[in-house]
């Protein structure tokens, strides 16, 4: 069964990670970047070290992806200054 | 676990080519995060034994015999302060795009050829 | 039997993780992704606590927890991203 | 008043999580859980959002009354959407509506908001002032009265009792 | 007994199911709301509630519970905001759809918005 | 043309480099010497359940301080390199579902952030998880309330007294002990108490503040340029 869970992660995970390359969106690219990260965490859960899916969990869905939002935001925000 | 261990694989290589290829920071930035995912995925089941459980001996585990019981925790303590600090690389990085993106406002790496800033 | 029918459970998360991976990838518009990513971890959720199952840990579920919790935070910050609110 | 009040009821609701959380309810977790609670309610920013809670022998009786409403809305909002998934032909015609609320306690009209977006065919997008703006996955073309009857008058006749 | 517990997480799985389901084959982005909020919401009660009556008693229960209330507080919370967002940054309901008075709101006090 | 040839030749040369690894694999049947070392004292010794938390804090505890201290400097690259120009901006205001509900989930959260790191030695999770978790509850904070600031000066105290107590109890062990962070100083208690394990508890809990309040301060000075009084809400 583990086996299973594994293998079906990891096609997304993959999937997500070709996606981010390819897509023109920056947004877009950081939301598949997160389901990269969220999806590790069950795989380090499977792997059995609950402690590595929590600090993954913890820092992975939330805290990345919101620094990552924040630097966009300031640069969008100057783009909009110099107009 | 040799299937974990492949995906961790192509996630690292798919990573780097992403750093290597792309020509937005923001996506270099991106691909040395699946990068790092990948290599963290590597070095945790390079710690994994088959058929064992999680290194905490509460009452599921039997303690007495837990060394035969458990997997290797060391990988474990390894990744988990490189996860925290990959955030705040990542911080800095981001820092430093915005900074750049400052000076010449363009997400393009070719935009930046002077060296010197 | 039992067990068998945890194995369909499992194979039905697969299949609706893979469902709104393909919400995430089409999605015409970005609201339509952070949805996708909603969906995505509250199915996630579910997940773990079936590996939690299996396992027999009850530890397990201190990741579930925080999982939910803190994934609530992320797709808040995007909503408010996309809001021009940050 | 009102703020002591809201304060008593998150150290409870605080306090009741922190023993489910530890599992077990020794000395020592209960000292640790004291020294939590006072920690982390310096963080309750609001704090007279939970003093709208009423005590009393009915609105414990309606909130038992509200609790089994809400929980046969789900299962029957749940039962709708798969109906309405799995037909081939999708039988919606959706749109935004406006309705109106009675409530006037912050905590009440944050219970109503939730309960609407977890009832059948009901989403709430944004709440402004005394008017709720819904998206409604069966309009029937009726105007705000009739909206409201339909969607809001069934929580608010027992959160009105519940929160004021 | 472990065969009913065993059932219920099934149904659970089944509703998320038909939640990502509907994530798919919904018009637009408020009707894709509506099926996944709602189904993946009892779909992940279920779940854990036939995981945690499978392994009742030392310490399970606690945790499920916890998950339970966080699952309800928080899921029609995000969903409520994702709409705000959607609907504030210009994206269209489906062709099909009869009226929207929010925005014939917005346009009668304002002029268009920020 | 001649880019892509070297990224091709990059790609496949990591190939090369991982491919040993592996075909070379075999799952391994036991644990090292080292590993069964740590798994044995770690019950014998220092009578903490999660082996995890005492190779992080007590056989690996001076690369921890190493890492704290590049998180620390990460913090102050961050509040160097970002210069915070006021600029008027026009922000819209905060759905009022999410401010009623945030109002009682964040204290929530940070009761869950202080579970972790307390039972840092029974459960998975510690300082980090549980800093990282309490960084989460203020960037809820932030989010959900327009007029919530966060005191720079504050964080700045909270970080360096813990950091200080943190080294301190280091150098206590050192003269008390027989190595630097030993948490024997403290008496070891029964196995699976929530005060037991010496001084392991009180150490995580001192990471958990530390990097809480990095992370927190982290978020801050990037969100910041939402100035404090030149928002404009937008009123509706």
């Amino acid at each position: 069964m583990n086996s299973l869970i594994i293998i079906g992660l990891g096609v997304i995970m993959i999937a997500a990670a070709i996606f981010t390359i390819y897509q023109k969106s920056i947004v877009s690219a950081i939301i598949s970047a997160g389901v990269i990260s969220l999806l590790a965490s069950v795989i380090y859960l499977i792997l059995g070290s609950p402690d590595v899916a929590m600090t993954e969990a913890s820092i992975g869905s939330a805290l990345t992806t919101v620094v990552f939002l924040y630097a966009l935001n300031r640069m969008r925000k100057e783009k909009k200054d110099d107009k | 676990m040799i299937e974990t261990l492949i995906l961790g694989f192509i996630l690292l290589l798919i990573g780097l080519y992403a750093m290597l290829s792309q020509k937005n920071i923001i996506k270099i930035i991106l691909g040395f995060s699946i990068a790092d995912t990948g290599v963290h995925i590597i070095i945790v089941s390079l710690g994994y034994l088959k058929g064992r459980r999680a290194p905490i001996l509460d009452s599921a585990v039997d303690i007495a015999n837990s060394v035969k019981e458990v997997v290797d925790p060391i990988p474990s303590a390894l990744v988990l302060t490189a996860i925290v600090i990959g955030l705040a690389t990542t911080a800095l990085m981001l820092v430093f795009a915005a900074e750049l993106h400052k000076r010449k406002a363009s997400f393009s790496i070719d935009d930046y050829k002077e060296l010197k800033w | 039997m039992v067990s068998l029918i945890y194995q369909i459970s499992a194979g039905l998360i697969i299949l609706s993780l893979l469902l709104t991976l393909f919400r995430l990838f089409k999605g015409p518009t970005v609201a339509d992704r952070i949805v996708a990513l909603d969906a995505m971890t509250i199915i996630s959720i579910s997940l773990i606590v079936l590996i939690a199952h299996i396992a027999q840990r009850i530890i397990y579920l201190d990741v579930a927890i925080v999982y939910g919790l803190v994934s609530f935070i992320g797709v808040v910050a995007f909503a408010r991203y996309l809001e021009r609110g940050l | 008043m009102n703020k002591a009040k809201s304060f008593i009821i998150a150290t409870i609701l605080l306090f009741i999580t922190w023993i489910l959380l530890s599992g077990i309810a020794t000395q020592e977790v209960i000292f640790g859980g004291i020294t939590a609670l006072i920690i982390s309610l310096l963080f309750l920013t609001r704090l007279t959002v939970l003093g709208d809670i009423k005590f009393g022998i009915k609105p414990f009786i309606f909130s038992i009354g509200y609790f089994f409403l809400f929980s046969w809305e789900l299962l029957k909002s749940n039962l709708d959407v798969a109906r309405r998934v799995i037909s081939p032909k999708l039988p919606i015609n959706p749109g935004i509506v406006k309705v109106k609320t009675k409530l006037k306690s912050p905590l009440g009209r944050a219970f109503l908001a939730n309960s609407i977006t977890l009832t059948p065919g009901t989403l709430t997008v944004e709440m402004r002032g005394e008017y709720f703006y819904i998206h409604w996955i069966d309009v029937t073309g009726c105007d705000i009265n009739c909206a409201t009857d339909k969607i809001v008058a069934k929580f608010e006749k027992y959160l009105e009792v519940i929160f004021g | 007994m472990e065969m009913i517990f065993a059932l219920i997480t099934l149904i659970g799985a089944l509703f998320l199911f038909l939640g990502a389901l509907g994530l798919v084959r919904m018009p637009d982005v408020y009707n894709r709301m509506q099926a996944g909020t709602k189904a993946t919401t009892l779909g992940t009660i279920l779940f854990s509630l036939g995981i945690g009556l499978a392994n009742f008693g030392s310490g399970w229960c606690g945790k499920i519970v916890i998950i339970i209330l966080f699952v309800i507080a928080t899921n029609p919370v995000s969903s409520n905001v994702i709409a705000r967002a959607a609907h504030f940054s210009g994206i269209k309901l489906a062709k099909l759809s009869l009226k929207d008075e929010l925005k014939e709101d917005d346009e009668k006090t304002e002029g268009g918005t920020l | 043309m001649i880019n892509k040839l070297l990224i091709i030749i990059g790609i496949i040369g990591m190939l090369l480099i991982l491919l040993p690894i592996l075909v070379n694999f075999q799952s391994p049947t036991n644990l090292s010497a080292l590993a069964e070392e740590y798994v044995r004292g770690s019950v014998n010794d220092l009578k903490s359940p999660n082996v995890v938390t005492s190779v992080v804090v007590t056989y690996r505890g001076l690369d921890t301080l190493g890492e704290v201290t590049v998180l620390f400097l990460a913090t102050l690259g961050v509040g160097f390199l970002l210069e915070n120009k006021k600029n008027k901006s026009t922000q819209r205001t905060v759905s009022e579902n999410i401010r009623t509900t945030s109002s009682f989930l964040v204290s929530l959260i940070m009761v869950l952030g202080i579970y972790i790191f307390t039972h840092g030695h029974l459960s998975p999770g510690g300082g980090f998880q549980g800093g990282v978790v309490i960084a989460s509850g203020f960037l809820l904070l932030i989010l959900s309330d327009l007029d919530f600031k966060i005191s720079h000066a504050i964080l700045r105290f909270v970080e360096s007294i813990s950091g200080l107590v943190y080294v301190l109890i280091g150098l206590i062990g050192l003269v008390l002990t027989i190595g630097f962070l030993n948490p024997a100083i403290l008496p070891l208690g029964k196995y699976g108490d929530l005060f037991s394990a010496g001084a392991i508890p009180l150490i995580y809990s001192l990471i958990g503040l530390k990097v809480g309040s990095e992370l927190t301060n982290i978020i801050a000075t990037m969100g910041s340029d939402r100035s404090s009084e030149s928002v404009v809400k937008e009123e509706r």
